[in-house]
């Protein structure tokens, strides 16, 4: 994608938990806050099925950004999954930066079903984040080949 | 009942600097002297500056001068005790209120704080908005304990009412050490020192000095306010009411003479500030906290505190002997030495 | 003038903050329960009502608010801050409407009746309370009380302190340079005239501080000399350092 | 004869394992190679020196299934990954008889290792016999990290990309590592194509990163990948990138203690949510 | 080879507004695995349903994707439709271009844009997915009743007139909850007691309920259908096996000066006490922290007089674990405690009270047998302010939130004061008066205008504690604008409900979720007001959100209602999404066993390995092990790296 389409909308790939983060975004929804267009959302059931290889294979795909956000320490619907997906998010996070992918490009959270305002503030302000990036050659992604 | 986490936060150290109020050099000299009199028994050595002005409070709030006027000049102010390292004590609830929102307005915003630096620049100097800022109740709160066991003439029988004042607890209802409508620091201060405390149902009112209101002759809004305060002041039948501002003591005292001139009642209850009695409590020689620039004369309470005994010998021991006297600090001759010390070098006391 | 609800702003919090420099956030959220006003002292003796403020500027009322006496009458007690529900800080929020009152012209005999004697002895001295107890009564106590004139200076002499609290030369100059640089003077100058507004002033907003960056339009040279033709004190040699070499 | 020697004279002699896995002279060429001792007369030829850099423990799985014992000789290292792959129950314990000789550290051509320096158990953690004083060693301090920590995004992104695109794909690293053991791994696996068979920088890069992920609280940092790599691609860097969060967000050093799970299967409720914003 | 439907809806103008449904038809129409798209204005209607339907017929499609709302919305809707059409019910797929898209998209352009992709990833999506089976698995039917309250309560007896047994637990020594302490009930002003013993019996005699007092829950285990819970009885050091209940025992203790939390602090009770004459269960416990037994280790006057040998200092509580098929959870809420309300001395000055302790006040069987007299020296009060909103509509010092049932009960407890003392005055200080409930306006209306109880507008700011004894309450008349001060003999303050403090590590226990005041979340705030996120888990009263009487007692009864449906079922199909394992990929780490919550991963010998398998019954499918499995042997239905990978693919 062009640098000025870039800096207008940045790419983003936001895998939520499906009980909190799922719920969260489609109560922005439901509350109309809008948030940057090109948010991809991808449900998954629980932030500990986020494998980081999907993290990575996002980079490869060429998005600018990574979300990953599930609910909060203790509200896990399945208990525990989100203490796993927190251990497994650092270490994605740590391999990502050593290897050169901006530390701002990725962002883990939690949201909960209650945190419609949140989720629409988390993606705007992330986006806003990416735009530094405009232009420039996307680590790891596909297109950085050509470069 | 005072907030914990925020008392422990406090951080005492072992020297501090004595920010000045306009009043009570001009009205009431004794406070200030009382605090250079006093906390170095306690330990702490209270550093003046020649170079300290108005906190610039007092026209930001009456609307002489625009924020935008005043911020820089308690910025250089505070820079004042940044260049030294020390934390700020303000004995007076408008310049706590002041130093306190300007410094937080100018930390948070960064580009505010950058212009106002722009400006200091010039005149040599830079706000980093290092040093702590205290109100004097704090401090003395975090060292009660200190208070109790070195008070020399312990001031059993004198019974206290206390008046905290507007602006400390209202206008910091979050970050006050105490709550804004039941606080008990003033209260825990005056038991350290061996009084009593009375009840009175207008603890909480406004004295009604209300700033502007005074200066410019509304005293139909004023003076119903102290009157009311007054009154159940009298009711209480206490040696007098503790503040911990000047401002409210200059109400309270010199509006007392005003009514009694004008027959509108007779309030013989003085107004004595936290610091002050602090200083009677630890043995400070009485012509040295300047009871006599005030209106309402002291003499009964005076009186009573000649006849009380001493403590024994094992109280006083504690006593900071090498505490600077005032004509040292006068010419800003100690100021050389006391700019090479470095906040780390001040060491914490233990409180 | 009063406007109708017809003229209610939109974004009035937007509105708002400007005219307070962003100072005063929240007004919006007031829910008109009244818990101000109810413990409110100048209230109780006059016809300020804070809740009414608020529910005035949001209904657009801003001219009527600014116009108005009430709004000199806040004693600045923050008890409505301390029992607000929604943390409104008003007496903040009173202490901007008025700097925008003045900008609007109202107001002004107000802040004059402060000018003389405190903002003038601020800038002369350093300190806005000057040390000479001028009401005579209050003398007299202090006289018997003290054995003395009753003047605060000869009880600070009494009490082996200097007669009055004297600021550096350093330090005056420097205030001075600020109140100079940020247009204070220019106001209290402005405001020496007996009637009208000052002409050369404006309520700056920290933003207008940047003006300054773009160099003073003092020098601190020429305030040292405005100094000396000031009040006539002799001029130090202490200037402040880095200031001294700008020239 | 040397204690270890002795030892593995003896046990062979006793019949008590099948065979020893260890490491001896092969005159042909010239250096020590891995080697499967059955005769207690051969016990004389084993050899542990600087020179014994291979990782035996990649061996175990393949020896455990031909022979009900097996003797083995570790190096801290090889014991480290012997823990992990008794947890992962690859090897049973009792077909393994642990000779855990103190290890000096290793040469890798010509020069000690890096990874000997970060090195936290010098004998393996497993050990039914151990020859020599354990010897006490500092927490890692991953030296060589110290100037990728020091480069930009742009500038660690730049040398990674120089070397993960010399990357044949030939998974030297996957064989030589004891813990890449999956039956059919994720590189080779048609639907879906997580990782893209080609040469491509991507792909490559998403190899190493992937390779890296599932170490992660696993490795035992025995650097083999590094010294198979033909290309000489810094591939342990990646690894103790991530070695470096464990041991100083959750506090384990993979492989040292034979009873603690890899802390990406524990559970911690006490981890910050800071671990999630960690930066190298 | 997929032949993919499309159904893009307009949800009225919804979507239609934003979107270009036209054009989104149209592009997604080219794709090779779309075999038909088509738009219709509401999907989610019967004619939307049966066009799906039709359309599957017709062009033989055997993958669906409708493009509408959010999935959480209507894909069971959609799922059953296709399963009409005979088609493999997850073989469809929902775009979520409402919620994520027009809804939340400023540009129309962008937002047919993004509409066009959500669609197209799901297509892709859908066409690698396969067709799956429902896991049935068999229904425990008892049904565990959190909570003894009304709610509570009403809820059992439903369950248990089904024909189901019912197991009542209470955290408190008897049932009844809050409203055993109120005295009267708006609107009717009917005692409270007396309505609501009788139920507290009915439930108490019923052959299908156990009750089990003093009792919390300290694990639950399993899932809809088949939990298993942990229940933990705290020591009370009576054998209620034994106990004849005839409160000798309580005559007898000599520790005379424990606050009675029944009398909501008011008044004192024995350290051995009953919490009140008509408790359900009537066994009486000892308070540990106050027994001379324990404090002192003598006395022992309970054990001495005790004819049926009942006490036993040695009770160390008990543990039991259940078997539940469903929960409901009624455990109600907490009255806030006005501490924080220093401006109005609550908790402080001895006269100002809370809405509940003045019931106790007016209660014949509370600490004065109904005698209204003030705390502080026993004289009646005059002159009495009821402040309204304390706690709720405060986000500074309170909650955000509108209690919603203070009105109702200031105005109640005014009327009260006026049965109690026809002289006196009674003010009501409010912000707004909320009466939305039949009867309710009429009833304020009536203490306004027959009782003569003075409402004024305005929130009060200060009580001040005057020397003569008396309170001056400071508010203002925001109708008049002019502030108002009343001189009052008492204060009560109309404190705000708020969730039980343990309200939050039960919902973790149980593995629900709450919103940000801490009551506990609904599963659809219209449609599915007593189910919760977890199935088999129901909600009923004040743990919800505050409620009055009649409210919580029609949740108690929904709840039932939605447990003896479960019930209804010999088995239950259960979601098919659940893990599975690929034997001959699997290596055997047991990687996935170890991150399982549920336990349900076990090895077992495949083709003289070991390896892992999935005990589908007990996976609820969070998909922890499809992560961690490094070779991808484990896979989650309707989650399969698969259908992630290609939802995720550009």
């Amino acid at each position: 994608m062009s640098a000025p389409e870039m800096a207008r909308d940045p790419k983003i790939l936001a895998f939520l938990c499906r009980w909190c983060s799922y719920a969260g975004a489609d109560l922005a929804g439901t509350s109309r806050f809008s948030y940057p267009p090109n948010v991809r959302i991808v449900q998954v059931p629980c932030s500990g099925r986020v494998d980081p290889v999907m993290i990575f294979k996002a980079f490869v795909e060429g998005y600018d950004g990574v979300l990953v956000a599930g609910c909060h320490p203790g509200d896990c619907h399945y208990g525990t999954g989100n203490y796993h997906a927190r251990r497994k998010l650092a270490v994605a996070r740590r391999l990502l930066e050593t290897v050169g992918v901006h530390p701002d490009r990725m962002l883990f959270t939690w949201v909960s079903a209650a945190e419609g305002r949140k989720f629409a503030e988390v993606c705007t302000t992330f986006a806003e984040g990416l735009k530094q990036f405009a232009g420039r050659p996307k680590t790891l992604a596909r297109e950085a080949l050509a470069k | 009942m005072p907030r914990k986490k925020l008392v422990e936060d406090i951080r005492v150290s072992d020297r501090m600097f004595l920010f000045q109020p306009c009043v009570g050099n001009s009205r009431y000299p004794g406070i200030i002297s009382a605090a250079q009199e006093a906390m170095p028994k306690l330990g702490v050595e209270m550093v003046t500056s020649d170079e300290q002005t108005c906190c610039g409070g007092f026209l930001t709030f009456t609307n002489v001068a625009q924020p935008t006027s005043t911020m820089p000049a308690v910025a250089r102010n505070l820079c004042l005790a940044e260049e030294q390292g020390l934390d700020v004590v303000a004995f007076c609830n408008g310049c706590h209120t002041f130093l306190t929102e300007f410094s937080h307005f100018m930390n948070d915003r960064p580009p505010v704080k950058g212009v106002v630096n722009v400006i200091l620049s010039m005149i040599g100097r830079e706000y980093k908005g290092t040093a702590g800022i205290y109100h004097i109740i704090e401090i003395l709160y975090k060292i009660k304990d200190r208070i109790a066991e070195r008070v020399v003439v312990p001031l059993t029988g004198l019974r206290f009412a206390t008046h905290y004042g507007c602006h400390y607890l209202n206008g910091f209802k979050k970050t006050a050490i105490d709550d804004a409508f039941m606080p008990t620091v003033m209260e825990e201060i005056i038991r350290a020192c061996g009084a009593e405390v009375v009840e009175y149902g207008e603890n909480r009112a406004c004295c009604g000095t209300g700033l502007t209101q005074v200066i410019l002759h509304k005293e139909e809004l004023s003076l119903p306010h102290t009157k009311r305060k007054l009154e159940s002041l009298n009711e209480a039948h206490a040696d007098a009411v503790v503040v911990q501002c000047p401002y409210c003591q200059a109400q309270l005292d010199r509006m007392s003479q005003k009514l009694n001139s004008r027959k509108a009642g007779d309030f013989r209850t003085p107004a004595i500030h936290v610091i002050q009695l602090v200083g009677l409590a630890l043995g400070v020689e009485p012509a040295k906290l300047g009871f006599e620039a005030h209106a309402i004369p002291f003499d009964k309470l005076l009186a009573k505190y000649r006849k009380l005994p001493k403590a024994g010998p094992d109280k006083t021991h504690h006593q900071d002997t090498k505490a600077p006297s005032r004509e040292q600090k006068a010419d800003g001759t100690n100021h050389k030495d006391t700019k090479t010390q470095s906040r780390k070098q001040s060491t914490e006391v233990a409180a | 003038m009063r406007e109708s609800p017809m003229d209610w702003l939109p974004g009035f919090d937007k509105k708002f903050s400007e005219l307070t420099h962003g100072m005063v956030k929240d007004l919006e959220k007031c829910m008109q329960c009244g818990k101000c006003t109810a413990q409110c002292p100048a209230a109780k003796l006059s016809s300020y009502n804070p809740r009414q403020i608020i529910r005035d500027l949001k209904i657009g009322n801003v001219e009527k608010v600014i116009s108005s006496e009430e709004l000199w009458l806040c004693f600045f007690c923050s008890g409505c801050y301390a029992v607000c529900p929604q943390d409104i800080n008003f007496p903040f929020a009173i202490a901007m409407l008025r700097y925008a009152a003045l900008a609007k012209g109202y107001g002004w005999e107000e802040v004059k009746k402060i000018k003389d004697p405190y903002a003038q002895d601020y800038y002369n001295t350093g300190l806005s309370v000057s040390p000479d107890e001028k009401n005579l009564g209050i003398r007299a106590e202090v006289a018997k009380n003290s054995g003395t004139d009753g003047r605060i200076a000869s009880v600070r002499r009494k009490m082996g302190l200097p007669e009055k609290r004297v600021v550096s030369d350093k330090a005056l100059a420097e205030i001075r340079f600020i109140s100079d640089a940020t247009g204070m003077t220019d106001l209290l100058k402005g405001m020496e005239k007996k009637k009208g507004v000052p002409k050369k002033w404006n309520y700056g907003s920290p933003a207008d501080l940047v003006r300054i960056k773009r160099g003073p339009h003092q020098k601190f040279q020429d305030i040292d000399d405005t100094r000396e033709s000031k009040d006539g004190r002799p001029k130090t040699e202490d200037r402040g350092p880095k200031a001294g070499k700008k020239e | 004869m040397t204690e270890l020697q002795q030892k593995a004279r003896e046990l062979l002699d006793k019949g008590e394992i099948d065979a020893l896995l260890a490491w001896k002279v092969d005159p042909g060429i010239g250096d020590v190679r891995p080697t499967l001792f059955k005769k207690d007369d051969d016990a004389a030829e084993i050899v542990f020196d600087e020179r014994c850099v291979h990782n035996l423990a990649n061996y175990l799985p393949t020896l455990t299934a031909r022979y009900n014992r097996v003797g083995v000789v570790l190096k801290g290292c090889d014991g480290r990954s012997l823990t992990t792959l008794l947890i992962e129950h690859r090897i049973s314990k009792n077909s393994i008889v642990a000779l855990a000789p103190a290890c000096e550290g290793v040469n890798v051509n010509g020069a000690r290792a890096q990874k000997c320096d970060d090195c936290p158990t010098a004998t393996s953690p497993v050990a039914d016999y151990e020859f020599g004083a354990r010897l006490a060693r500092g927490d890692a301090e991953f030296k060589q990290l110290e100037r990728i920590e020091k480069m930009s995004p742009e500038e660690r992104w730049q040398f990674f990309a120089e070397q993960f695109a010399k990357c044949r794909r030939c998974y030297a690293c996957r064989q030589v590592c004891p813990l890449c053991y999956c039956e059919l791994c994720i590189a080779d696996q048609p639907e879906p194509r997580w990782i893209e068979p080609s040469r491509k920088l991507s792909a490559n890069a998403m190899w190493h990163l992937v390779r890296a992920y599932h170490l992660a609280g696993r490795c035992s940092d025995c650097g083999e990948c590094t010294r198979a790599c033909p290309e000489g691609i810094p591939i342990r860097l990646l690894n103790i990138a991530v070695e470096k969060l464990v041991r100083e967000q959750f506090g384990v050093r993979p492989g040292t203690k034979p009873d603690e799970l890899p802390p990406l299967v524990t559970l911690a409720k006490d981890d910050s949510d800071e671990v999630m914003a960690e930066h190298l | 080879m997929a032949r993919v439907g499309v159904f893009i809806c307009h949800c009225g103008v919804n979507i239609a507004g934003k979107v270009d449904v036209a054009k989104v038809t149209e592009t997604i129409g080219k794709m090779p695995e779309v075999a038909f798209a088509t738009e219709y204005k509401f999907m989610c209607s019967s004619p939307g349903q049966k066009l799906a339907s039709d359309a599957i017929k017709e062009h033989a499609l055997n993958r669906i994707v409708v493009a509408a709302c959010s999935p959480t919305m209507h894909l069971p809707t959609f799922r059953k439709a296709i399963a009409r059409a005979g088609l493999n019910p997850y073989l469809i797929s929902m775009a979520n271009i409402r919620e994520q898209c027009s809804w939340v998209t400023e540009d129309k352009e962008k937002a047919t844009e993004k509409a066009t992709d959500l669609v197209r990833r799901q297509v892709r999506r859908i066409a690698h997915a396969d067709p799956l089976e429902d896991v049935s698995v068999p229904v425990e039917k008892t049904a565990l009743v959190l909570g003894g309250g009304v709610a509570g309560i009403q809820a059992a007896l439903d369950i248990a007139d089904g024909g189901r047994k019912v197991i009542l637990v209470e955290k408190s020594p008897s049932l009844g909850g809050k409203m055993a302490q109120l005295d009267e009930t708006f609107p009717t002003l009917d005692c409270s007691q007396c309505i609501l013993t009788p139920k507290m019996v009915e439930a108490a005699q019923h052959p299908n309920i156990e009750i089990r007092a003093n009792t919390t829950v300290k694990k639950v285990g399993g899932y809809v259908g088949n939990f298993e819970v942990t229940l933990e009885r705290r020591p009370t050091c009576v054998d209620a096996t034994r106990c004849i209940a005839c409160g000798l025992c309580v005559t007898k203790c000599p520790v005379k000066d424990v606050p009675d939390e029944f009398n909501a602090g008011l008044g004192t009770r024995r350290a051995i006490a009953t919490p009140f004459p008509q408790a359900v269960p009537a066994i009486p416990v000892i308070d540990q922290e106050y027994c001379l037994k324990f404090t002192k280790n003598k006395c022992g006057a309970c054990e001495k007089i005790c004819p049926a040998g009942a006490i036993d200092y040695e009770d160390k509580g008990a543990e039991e674990t259940v078997k539940a098929g469903a929960i409901v959870v009624a455990t109600g809420f907490q009255e806030m405690s006005p501490a924080v309300y220093t401006e109005y001395g609550g908790a402080t000055y001895p006269d100002v009270l809370t809405g509940l302790q003045f019931e106790r006040l007016v209660s014949s069987t509370g600490p004065t047998e109904g005698k209204l007299v003030r705390p502080s020296d026993g004289q009646e009060p005059k002159t009495i302010v009821f402040v309204q909103c304390v706690g709720s509509r405060d986000p500074s010092k309170g909650h955000e939130y509108c209690s919603g049932i203070c009105c109702m009960y200031t105005a109640k407890h005014a009327l009260l004061y006026k049965h109690h003392v026809p002289n006196g005055q009674a003010y009501v200080c409010y912000i707004d008066i909320r009466s939305p409930g039949k009867n309710y306006e009429q009833f304020i209306r009536r203490a306004v205008e027959e009782e003569d109880v003075r409402y004024i507008r305005g929130r009060v700011g200060k009580v001040q504690r005057r020397d003569d004894g008396r309170y001056r309450v400071f508010t203002e008349d925001t109708l008049v604008g002019r502030p108002v001060s009343i001189d009052a003999d008492m204060v009560v303050l109309a404190s705000a409900a708020e969730p039980q403090s343990d309200a939050a590590s039960l919902a973790q226990t149980l593995g629900i979720s709450y919103d940000a005041d801490g009551f506990y979340t609904e599963a659809h705030p219209k449609l599915k007001p007593v189910e919760t996120a977890t199935a088999g888990v129901f909600l009923a009263g004040a743990c919800q959100g505050p409620k009055d009487i009649p409210a919580s007692v029609q949740q108690g009864s929904a709840a039932a209602a939605k447990v003896l449906a479960l019930f209804a079922n010999e088995t239950l199909r259960k979601s098919p999404q659940v893990a599975q394992v690929d034997s001959s990929a699997c290596t055997g780490c047991l990687t996935c066993a170890y991150v399982c919550h549920y336990s349900a991963i076990e090895e077992k010998q495949a083709a003289g390995r070991q390896v892992a398998f999935v005990v589908a019954g007990k996976c609820q499918g969070c998909g922890a092990c499809a992560a961690a499995c490094k070779n991808k042997a484990v896979t989650l239905a309707q989650f399969s790296d698969d259908e992630v990978f290609e939802e995720m693919m550009r």
